[in-house]
């Protein structure tokens, strides 16, 4: 029992911490927001630090194997938590001079975090759905948040219609998995998912689509995007920063632990639908972002194209994949902030604002935020030396090592469509006439996140090799988890 | 062989001088002021620690000098660095034509000086960066990182549609060159290295070097850029800065021309053999088709910019012969044209912004007011030409030479292109300089300033030395040359011979 | 025909009934109302399946107070009863056709393979000696607590949410203050002041 | 070996001291420096004739390396031997001669310095391409006095039709030029080198070889004298090449003179004689070079019968004297090819530079219909111009005489089919010849003036500046063919030219021109009085004949008047179309195929496929719930109907 | 015999009814969250059916937990759309598009 608490200690930080801070919220006199604030970042870096702890602990198990805890779990919870609290730090400002600041928000942000959490360590199909309902039920809730404007309330039901339709797609798919399989856990779902006589068994199969279809929903892949540009569109900026971060870093992760662990002997069936996946979620994201005017519809559009890239890797289903993946996610999410940290500024004396023509001339009115949004969206659309470029190397690399050349061929041609739609945005900030639209200073915090991010972005490539090591053992990890599985499949041949 | 990093050093002095830049401090007058002065020290300093690398290097050898070699991205990726007898001649050009585009754009450059002068230094690490790196992927960084500065140098401070000749730069040279990060990938997971040496001594099996080959010529024609892709290029030339036509006719055409000798000839020998009459092909009707549409052009830098395309029909000609004649006419031909047809740029450059438009119909009679100009302008326009005792003559001679050998046809087009050059180069002549002054404001129009002059006068230095006396170029390449016509001949010996 | 037989088509097919009806009435009162009863027929194939304590649950939990929520929200919401769209009759070839196809998918894979476990012997879910609601207590509270602990966090989380989304404070509280109220002396409250005739206060 | 070098850089050092500090040190100097520099240079190229003449022999002075490439090596180097030697004395003489005249000519010009720079440099290149030792020097010296002649005829940039002119003699002899470049990547292929001497010992290894040329087996030898040839045909204004020469009149008279008569357009000539080695062996060869000249010499006569201009006809006289020329060496009679070039410089030098003197003394009228009776206003010039027409003509031993006299006799004594159309062509442009010289001289010199009197009344003699040439030049076209007929092709001519020019063995054709039936030898100067009378009678006896005539054969003259239309039929198949082919490719290749089917138009296809996505993003939650189910229901059908999940 | 297919058919039939309901609804927001819970529903006679014909608890536990979700789920659901209303006046499905594109 003490081995189980050990292992699930970041996510009890976060829900006793998020329990505290309730407290703190509900019972203080005056506004507390500031305190849960503070507290809730304070909390997360503790979570993050401990789940830190774990990056080189061998893989361990807790709760009758529901409960996973290696170095790829301890990097993508690492990673999943600090993008929470800057989420937080970036939402500050925003949120009081919106008239949003409510202490209940870093408390479910909190809340989320432990449900990435839950789903990152995932090992049991009901293990993996809490992780997710915990989590989906805070956004669903903090897209909403701002319950006076009919967009975000909007955002929020669209967001939550169609989770639960994901929701229910993904249950039923793990019904019929757990069903078929005779179990839960993903390890003894994996033994018992085997082809027979070269076949896999199609029932199975039927579950893994359902249950892959309500993860892809998690990841915002063609096409169970299509929430994604609204939800992103209509839920307050800072709220759409942190969509765009954490849940797909926990969401990517619990996809490559189940499909590489839980199903690792249906790889030729999910193989084929990753590729689709892959192929749609890159040429959509591509095509689709180029005719839009609000810069966080286009992010929206930005992050299923980068979800397709990052699918890619997924799909080479080698360890040089999974690293890939995990290092594409982790520099997805730091220029996603580093972009977000600029949107965010974008501020006229009367409110934010959100149209791309609002960015006309922002080199010459703000030279540093332009710059910052410059190398940022270099490095989304991939061109070297920024960090991105390095994502979509080390993807390609790996799709090309499993053999995938047209889908490397169509994910390369799909980065090109997709450099013009950033590329305009740094046309629209350096190259047309200032239009006088973004006028409020860069607040502080975000000016510091935006530099720390672009400073990533920009330098990434003098030293690349720790981040490298970081992704490849992460990997190496995961995959020996799916080796695990092999075995255990072995014995289990073996004792028929 | 010291062992401080010169070409590190070379490499990143431009970077450093940029970062410099953005600490200058002041009103906007100081910081225009400031800039210039240190980008120009900067690409003056770079110059000379080139010229100093220059003089330490063994011309003799062909073998990769001060090679620089550093755990970087993944084993087998490493940061590698150096130079050999073809590569240092480009870094040579890009750090001696830098200090020119920039004091040519001391006056004409008025807006954004800062932002510009950054935009050229990040630049020139970026170009001298492709020239010296010894790592293909550290190639592909800076070869596809230049696109950047350029993008906004062409966009920022481009003419009428420079948005559109941005973009379209842009993304046509982007969406060549990932074909060839892909080929990069599957060279690495076949042979675990990206380290150029090594690839050259790995040899590819000869059906995959089809492909290899396919997807790095799709970048490399693209960047050269050749028959038929060559469309970005009159429209980036056209809206460009004049300084930024020098570069990007100068040194980043370049860089297409040299990726096929660093790359294409030496990798993959098989299909490069295979494909060459396609080459041929490509170049020859590039030669044809781009001089006459040159004929056909009103505004000068398209003009320059089509012949600039049919110029480079030589080189690739040359390349694909792999002939030693062929091969050194192609690099011989690259530097010339890029000192040449940068020097045409400036003279555009020199009475646009004089005028402020680049119709040639709006000029005439300019020998009348700008007698220099004239004779410099007749020079460079000769040199285009190709007349024998100016640079231009000597690469595309031998290239024509070294095609003679394998096809004559290909020569024979190209041979033709020595008239077309001459229609479309001597009316452009005639139209701008020749005849009465017609318009209005050409009145008053004054010659060439000393800045001016001093600019352009290393360029005609150069065109006449190296007409007369090309050989300290073509001892330097020499060597390298000779050990990858070696090579070649080596390994499609030894794949004929296999195959029988 | 057995017993089990007869109950579970009468369930299943009311069941199937009713829920076809929940998507179909006019009225969402009504909807709600069918809602009960789907739940109400599939407690009873719980039952059937010798899971007592969920069919408990079902009709506690959820005809006791999901149904019964969402019968507040239609009844608050004051929704006028909309006509059948255009839309709806335009689409509903395709989607049907669609919703058809992977219904008749599925029932193909299951046809396929579910006699594998249909054929075995049917063993126990429930241990022998041991009610329904015992045997789920046991487990639930010892190999399954990290579910069960996480089932608690959700519903914090909808407890937050729903009061973060709904809950309007309003601005000036009505709040007693006991200690001032008993601290009030008569001095606090009276004063006496003396009016001179004809001049007011 | 320092007067080599003297003879070649003097006019460079004065092209470039005119050229660049011209405007520092003034017009009077620049000219005086080229001028006084050229002089020294044609000094020491008489004396070093003189040496050569003595004890014949090849000297090579080496400058400096220049490409070297593989196999490749190619030298500057001053190569001296007979052939060159005298094309020294030409180039040096003719161009000093120049100078001198131009200091008169010009006198009103303000751009003397640069003229005078140009005229050296012209100089320069010429001596460059004759002192060459291999191809591509040749071709450099070649090239560089296209440039030179470039600069000179557009001399005068402000006349759009000078600069027409320009430009038109730069492309066409860079069609010839193609030719030649061809022609020595043909030599490198096969031999391995450029080098003179290389080249010709292999000629015989090159005769009996073939190569793939253009997809045919073609015999070696052949092909790159025929390469060759057509450079020469475009240096030389050889028929199909030739329409450039009469345009470049537009330049200065005395660039005529020097670069269009006496110097320039022989290069073609000296090419051939130069490879004579190569072009000895190859029959098919010689043949070609006879027909191109024979036609080219009929072809020019008759043109020139009808011009008006005077020095249009003089440019046609020099064009059909070019094919003399070339059918002399088309016989194999380079020698003799040489000596006319020799002797045709002094006296079309002449003709030129006394046209310029008469166009000078017109106030720069040209038309001969507005000249006339000039023969007492301007009494030199029609003196100087007699001596030049007589030698022209071939009046015996005159200059002329000599040289046309054994190219016509050697042309009917080979008798071979292509020798005897020669042989005929030259007899008839003799005629031409004679008739077209002699009525430019009736027309400007004799009758009645037709010109205003305001023009007349300016009418003076040249100074004497402009007429110490002409007298000089006058003696050498009446002197040069008797005093030089020996050496060039009469019984010391083997001593003479030492090897320099290659004879096969059994090529006696100077010694069987010499046995040719008397008819053949009297057809020449009968065609010459013919041709005389003829002119006489239409322009001094019968003035009116000539309009007449012109009337009534309308046709013709129309035809010869307008130069066989060859202008007019270039424009049409190779001008325009080229024009047309131009904006076709730039409108409809790059414009409407590369970029319609390229990157705009993949740029229209995004956009529109862009519009059709962002519609299906309908905003409507069913479309999104169902677009989720259909991705379900697509993967699930997908994969059972794949089935094979193995 | 009543046997699992018959609860798989079941389960099926009535999870294809909820998604029906979710795409060819258009009347009102809530009748969509209703048919959520038929889905949830199918989802539990499924795990409800596997748990008793594989003789494991783990069906029913999960089943207990879906509710428990499921119960949380339309709590948050019914929140959501209570503030939508407020704002917008009306839940009709077709009005839910402020956001396109």
């Amino acid at each position: 029992m003490l081995q189980n608490l050990t292992l699930i200690l970041p996510e009890m930080i976060l829900f006793l911490g998020a329990m505290g801070l309730l407290m703190i919220g509900a019972f203080s006199k005056g506004d507390s927001t500031r305190t849960v604030n503070l507290g809730a970042i304070a909390i997360l870096a503790l979570a993050a630090a401990t789940a830190g702890s774990f990056a080189n602990n061998a893989q361990a198990t807790a709760f009758n194997g529901a409960f996973v805890m290696d170095s790829f779990a301890a990097l993508m919870k690492v990673l999943t938590f600090v993008a929470t609290g800057i989420a937080i730090i970036m939402s500050q400002g925003y949120m009081r001079l919106e008239k949003l600041a409510r202490f209940e928000y870093p408390v479910l942000l909190l809340l989320a975090a432990a449900g990435m959490g839950m789903m990152i360590s995932a090992n049991d199909l009901i293990a993996l759905y809490m992780g997710i309902e915990l989590q989906s039920l805070a956004l669903y809730v903090v897209a909403a948040i701002n319950r006076d404007s009919l967009r975000s309330t909007e955002a929020g039901l669209k967001y939550f219609v169609l989770g639960a339709l994901s929701s229910g797609m993904l249950l039923y798919g793990a019904s019929l998995i757990y069903g078929f399989s005779g179990s839960t856990n993903f390890v003894e779902i994996a033994a018992a998912f085997q082809p027979q006589d070269g076949i896999l068994p199609m029932a199975q199969v039927l579950g893994l689509v359902f249950l892959l279809a309500g993860l892809a929903f998690k990841i915002s892949a063609v096409p169970f995007h299509m929430w994604t540009p609204d939800v992103y569109e209509g839920a307050p900026t800072s709220v759409t920063a942190f969509f765009a971060s954490a849940p797909k870093l926990a969401g990517m992760a619990i996809f490559l632990r189940i499909m590489m662990t839980g199903f690792e002997n249906a790889l030729v069936a999910w193989q084929q639908i990753i590729i689709l996946l892959a192929i749609l979620s890159m040429v959509l994201g591509a095509f689709a972002a180029i005719g839009q005017q609000n810069i966080k519809r286009l992010m929206a559009y930005s992050s299923i194209g980068h979800m397709g890239f990052a699918l890619v890797g997924f799909a080479a289903a080698s360890a040089a994949g999974v690293s890939s993946v995990i290092l594409y996610m982790t520099l997805y999410v730091v220029m996603t902030l580093g972009t977000f940290a600029c949107i965010l500024s974008m501020r006229q004396d009367s409110g934010p604002v959100e149209r791309i023509s609002d960015l006309a001339g922002l080199s010459q009115t703000r030279p540093f935020m332009a710059f910052c949004l410059a190398v940022m969206m270099f490095s989304l659309a991939g061109i070297p030396p920024m960090a991105g470029f390095f994502g979509k190397l080390f993807v390609f690399r790996a799709a090309i090592d499993a053999g995938l050349y047209s889908l490397s061929i169509i994910g390369v041609l799909a980065s090109v469509v997709g450099a013009f739609y950033y590329l305009r945005i740094v046309k629209v900030m350096y190259l047309d006439a200032p239009a006088d639209e973004v006028n409020e200073p860069m607040p502080r915090e975000l000016s510091i996140l935006a530099g720390v991010m672009t400073a990533f972005t920009l330098l990434f490539f003098v030293y690349p090799s720790p981040l490298v090591e970081l992704a490849d053992k992460a990997g190496a990890v995961l995959m020996q988890d799916g080796m695990v599985a092999t075995d255990m499949l072995q014995e289990h041949l073996a004792g028929h | 062989m010291t062992d401080w990093p010169l070409l590190s050093t070379i490499t990143f002095l431009p970077l450093l001088g940029a970062l410099f830049i953005l600490l200058v401090r002041g009103d906007e007058e100081t910081i225009a002021a400031n800039s210039r002065a240190v980008a120009l020290w900067t690409t003056v300093v770079t110059l000379l620690l080139t010229l100093f690398m220059i003089s330490r290097f063994d011309g003799s050898s062909a073998e990769f000098q001060f090679v620089e070699r550093a755990a970087w991205l993944l084993p087998g990726v490493d940061y590698a660095m150096g130079v050999d007898g073809i590569s240092v001649l480009f870094v040579l050009l890009t750090a001696a034509l830098m200090p020119l585009c920039i004091l040519a754009s001391w006056h004409a450059i008025k807006l954004r000086v800062r932002e510009y002068m950054l935009a050229f230094l990040v630049l020139e690490t970026l170009m001298i960066g492709v020239f010296c790196a010894m790592d293909i992927v550290l190639f592909y960084l800076f070869f596809e990182g230049g696109l950047i500065p350029m993008f906004l140098i062409i966009g920022i401070w481009g003419g009428g549609r420079r948005i559109y000749a941005s973009f379209k730069f842009f993304l046509y040279t982007l969406i060549g060159s990932v074909l060839m990060l892909l080929a990069i990938l599957y060279m690495y997971w076949q042979t675990g290295t990206t380290f150029i040496p090594d690839l050259m001594a790995h040899g590819f099996d000869a059906s995959v070097q089809t492909w290899l080959w396919l997807a790095f010529f799709a970048s490399f024609a693209v960047k050269m850029p050749m028959w038929p892709v060559h469309t970005w290029l009159p429209d980036a030339h056209v809206e460009a800065p004049t300084a930024g036509s020098v570069i990007l006719a100068g040194v980043l055409l370049k860089m297409g021309g040299y990726g096929f000798l660093r790359f294409s000839l030496p990798l993959f020998p098989i299909a490069s053999d295979f494909f060459a009459p396609m080459v041929f092909a490509m170049s020859a009707i590039a030669i044809v088709y781009t001089s006459l549409i040159a004929f056909a052009q009103e505004d000068m830098k398209k003009l320059i910019a089509y012949s600039s395309v049919a110029h480079m029909g030589f080189v690739t000609m040359g390349i694909f012969s792999a002939t030693t004649q062929g091969v050194q006419g192609a690099v011989f031909q690259m530097l010339s044209h890029g000192w040449i047809s940068g020097a045409l740029f400036l003279c555009v450059g020199v009475v646009y912004d004089r005028m402020h438009t680049r119709e040639i119909a709006a000029y005439g009679g300019l020998a009348n007011r700008m007698p220099i100009y004239a004779a410099v302008f007749m020079l460079f326009t000769m040199a285009n030409v190709g007349l024998p005792g100016t640079s231009g003559f000597v690469g595309e001679f031998l290239t024509i030479l070294g095609a003679f050998q394998v096809s004559t046809w290909t020569a024979l087009f190209a041979a033709s292109g020595v008239i077309f050059s001459a229609v479309y180069g001597l009316s452009l002549y005639r139209r701008v300089t020749f005849g009465q002054i017609e318009h209005e404001g050409l009145q008053q129009i004054a010659d060439m300033d000393r800045r001016e002059i001093f600019i352009i006068a290393p360029l005609v230095a150069a065109t006449l030395i190296f007409g007369f006396w090309p050989m300290p170029i073509l001892e330097l390449t020499a060597p390298s040359i000779d050990a990858l016509i070696a090579a070649y001949q080596e390994a499609l010996a030894a794949h004929f011979g296999g195959s029988q | 025909m057995t017993l089990t037989s007869l109950a579970f088509y009468l369930f299943a097919t009311v069941a199937v009934a009713s829920s076809f009806m929940v998507i179909s009435s006019r009225n969402p009162v009504y909807s709600v109302l069918f809602l009960i009863l789907t739940f109400f027929n599939a407690a009873g194939l719980f039952v059937l399946l010798g899971a007592e304590f969920l069919a408990l649950i079902l009709v506690v939990v959820y005809v006791g107070a999901v149904a019964v929520l969402f019968l507040f929200v239609v009844m608050m919401l004051d929704i006028d009863f909309a006509e059948l769209s255009e839309g709806f009759l335009q689409y509903m070839p395709i989607g049907a056709t669609v919703g058809l196809i992977l219904l008749l998918e599925l029932l193909l894979v299951f046809g396929a393979s579910s006699t594998l476990i249909d054929t075995k012997p049917l063993p126990q879910a429930t241990p022998d000696g041991m009610t329904n609601a015992e045997a789920l207590g046991r487990v639930l509270y010892t190999d399954y607590i990290y579910f069960f602990q996480a089932a608690g966090a959700i519903l914090l989380v909808a407890m937050i949410g729903a009061i973060v989304l709904t809950l309007v404070p309003s601005n000036n509280p009505k709040k007693q203050n006991i200690a001032a109220q008993t601290a009030r002396t008569r001095d606090d409250a009276v004063e006496t002041v003396d009016v001179e005739p004809g001049q007011g206060i | 070996m320092g007067t080599y070098h003297a003879i070649v850089f003097f006019p460079l050092i004065g092209a470039a001291i005119a050229g660049l500090f011209g405007r520092l040190i003034g017009d009077r100097q620049a000219e005086y420096v080229t001028t006084g520099l050229l002089i020294l240079s044609a000094l020491l190229s008489c004396i070093s004739l003189i040496n050569i003449g003595m004890d014949g022999g090849t000297q090579k002075i080496m400058v400096l390396n220049w490409i070297s490439s593989g196999g490749l090596d190619i030298d500057w180097v001053l190569r001296i031997d007979a052939l060159t030697a005298v094309m020294l004395v030409v180039i040096t003489c003719v161009s000093s001669l120049v100078h001198v005249y131009s200091i008169g000519y010009m006198s009103h010009d303000p751009h003397r310095a640069r003229f005078f720079a140009y005229l050296s440099l012209f100089t320069f290149m010429m001596l460059m391409l004759v002192t060459a030792d291999n191809f591509l020097q040749l071709f450099f010296g070649w090239e560089g006095v296209g440039l030179a002649s470039y600069l000179l005829i557009g001399f005068w940039f402000k006349k759009a039709s000078a600069n027409a002119a320009a430009i038109k003699a730069f492309v066409v002899n860079r069609v010839g030029d193609f030719g030649l470049i061809l022609g020595m990547a043909a030599i490198y292929f096969s031999v391995g080198s450029l080098q003179f001497d290389t080249v010709f010992d292999s000629a015989e290894a090159l005769a009996q070889g073939e190569f793939d040329f253009l997809g045919m087996t073609v015999p070696m030898l052949t092909t790159i004298c025929l390469l060759l040839f057509m450079g020469a045909m475009g240096k030389s204004a050889q028929f199909l090449l030739h329409t450039w020469l009469p345009d470049a009149m537009e330049g200065p008279t005395p660039v005529s003179a020097l670069i269009h008569a006496a110097t320039m357009v022989t290069a073609g000539v000296f090419l051939v004689a130069r490879c004579s080695p190569l072009f000895e062996l190859s029959q098919t060869a010689l043949n070609v070079v006879i027909v191109v000249g024979g036609i080219t010499a009929f072809f020019a006569a008759t043109v020139g019968l009808v011009q008006n201009d005077i020095k249009r006809v003089i440019a046609y006289s020099t064009c059909s004297q070019l094919g003399y020329m070339f059918v002399a060496l088309g016989i194999g009679a380079y020698q003799a090819a040489m000596f006319h070039l020799f002797t045709h410089a002094f006296f079309k030098a002449l003709l030129f530079l006394g046209a310029g003197s008469v166009i000078h003394a017109m106030g720069d009228e040209q038309d001969m219909r507005k000249m006339g009776g000039l023969r007492q206003l301007i009494p030199a010039t029609f003196f100087m111009m007699l001596i030049g027409t007589i030698a022209l003509t071939g009046f015996p031993l005159t200059a002329g005489y000599y040289s046309k006299d054994a190219i016509i006799e050697g042309a009917f004594a080979a008798q071979a089919a292509p020798h005897m159309f020669g042989f005929a062509m030259l007899v008839i442009a003799a005629f031409f010849t004679s008739f077209y010289s002699w009525r430019l001289m009736f027309m400007t010199f004799f009758g009645v003036s037709r010109s205003s009197n305001e023009t007349l009344s300016h009418v003076h003699e040249s100074p004497p500046v402009m007429l110490v040439p002409l007298v000089v030049l006058s003696f050498g076209a009446l002197f040069a063919g008797a005093a030089f007929a020996g050496l060039f092709v009469g019984s010391e001519q083997t001593a003479f030219w030492a090897g320099s020019i290659f004879t096969a063995a059994d090529n006696q054709i100077l010694i069987e021109l010499k046995q040719v039936p008397g008819w053949v030898v009297l057809s020449p100067l009968v065609m010459m009085i013919s041709g005389f009378a003829l002119a006489w009678v239409m322009y001094i006896y019968r003035p009116s004949w000539p309009s007449e005539i012109a009337a009534q054969h309308d046709l013709i003259y129309r035809f010869l008047l307008n130069k066989w239309y060859f202008d007019e039929l270039y424009d049409f198949i190779f001008v325009r179309p080229a024009k047309w082919l131009a904006r076709f490719f730039w409108k409809g290749g790059d414009g409407f195929v590369i970029d319609g089917f390229g990157p705009d138009g993949v740029a229209a296809n995004v956009l529109r496929v862009t519009r059709r996505m962002v519609g299906l993003q309908s905003g409507y939650v069913y479309h999104y719930a169902f677009v989720m189910l259909l991705g379900v229901a697509g993967i699930v059908s997908w994969l059972m109907l794949t089935g094979g999940l193995s | 015999m009543i046997g699992l297919t018959h609860y798989l058919t079941l389960a099926g039939i009535i999870f294809t009814i909820g998604v029906f309901g979710i795409f060819l609804n258009r009347k009102n927001v809530i009748i969509i969250l209703m048919s959520i819970e038929l889905m949830l529903l199918a989802v539990n006679i499924n795990l409800v059916a596997f748990s008793a014909f594989l003789g494991d608890l783990v069906g029913q536990v999960f089943a207990l937990l879906v509710l428990t979700v499921a119960a949380g789920e339309a709590a948050i659901g019914l929140a959501i759309l209570v503030v939508y209303f407020r704002n917008r006046g009306g839940i009709a499905v077709e009005d839910v598009s402020q956001m396109k594109g």
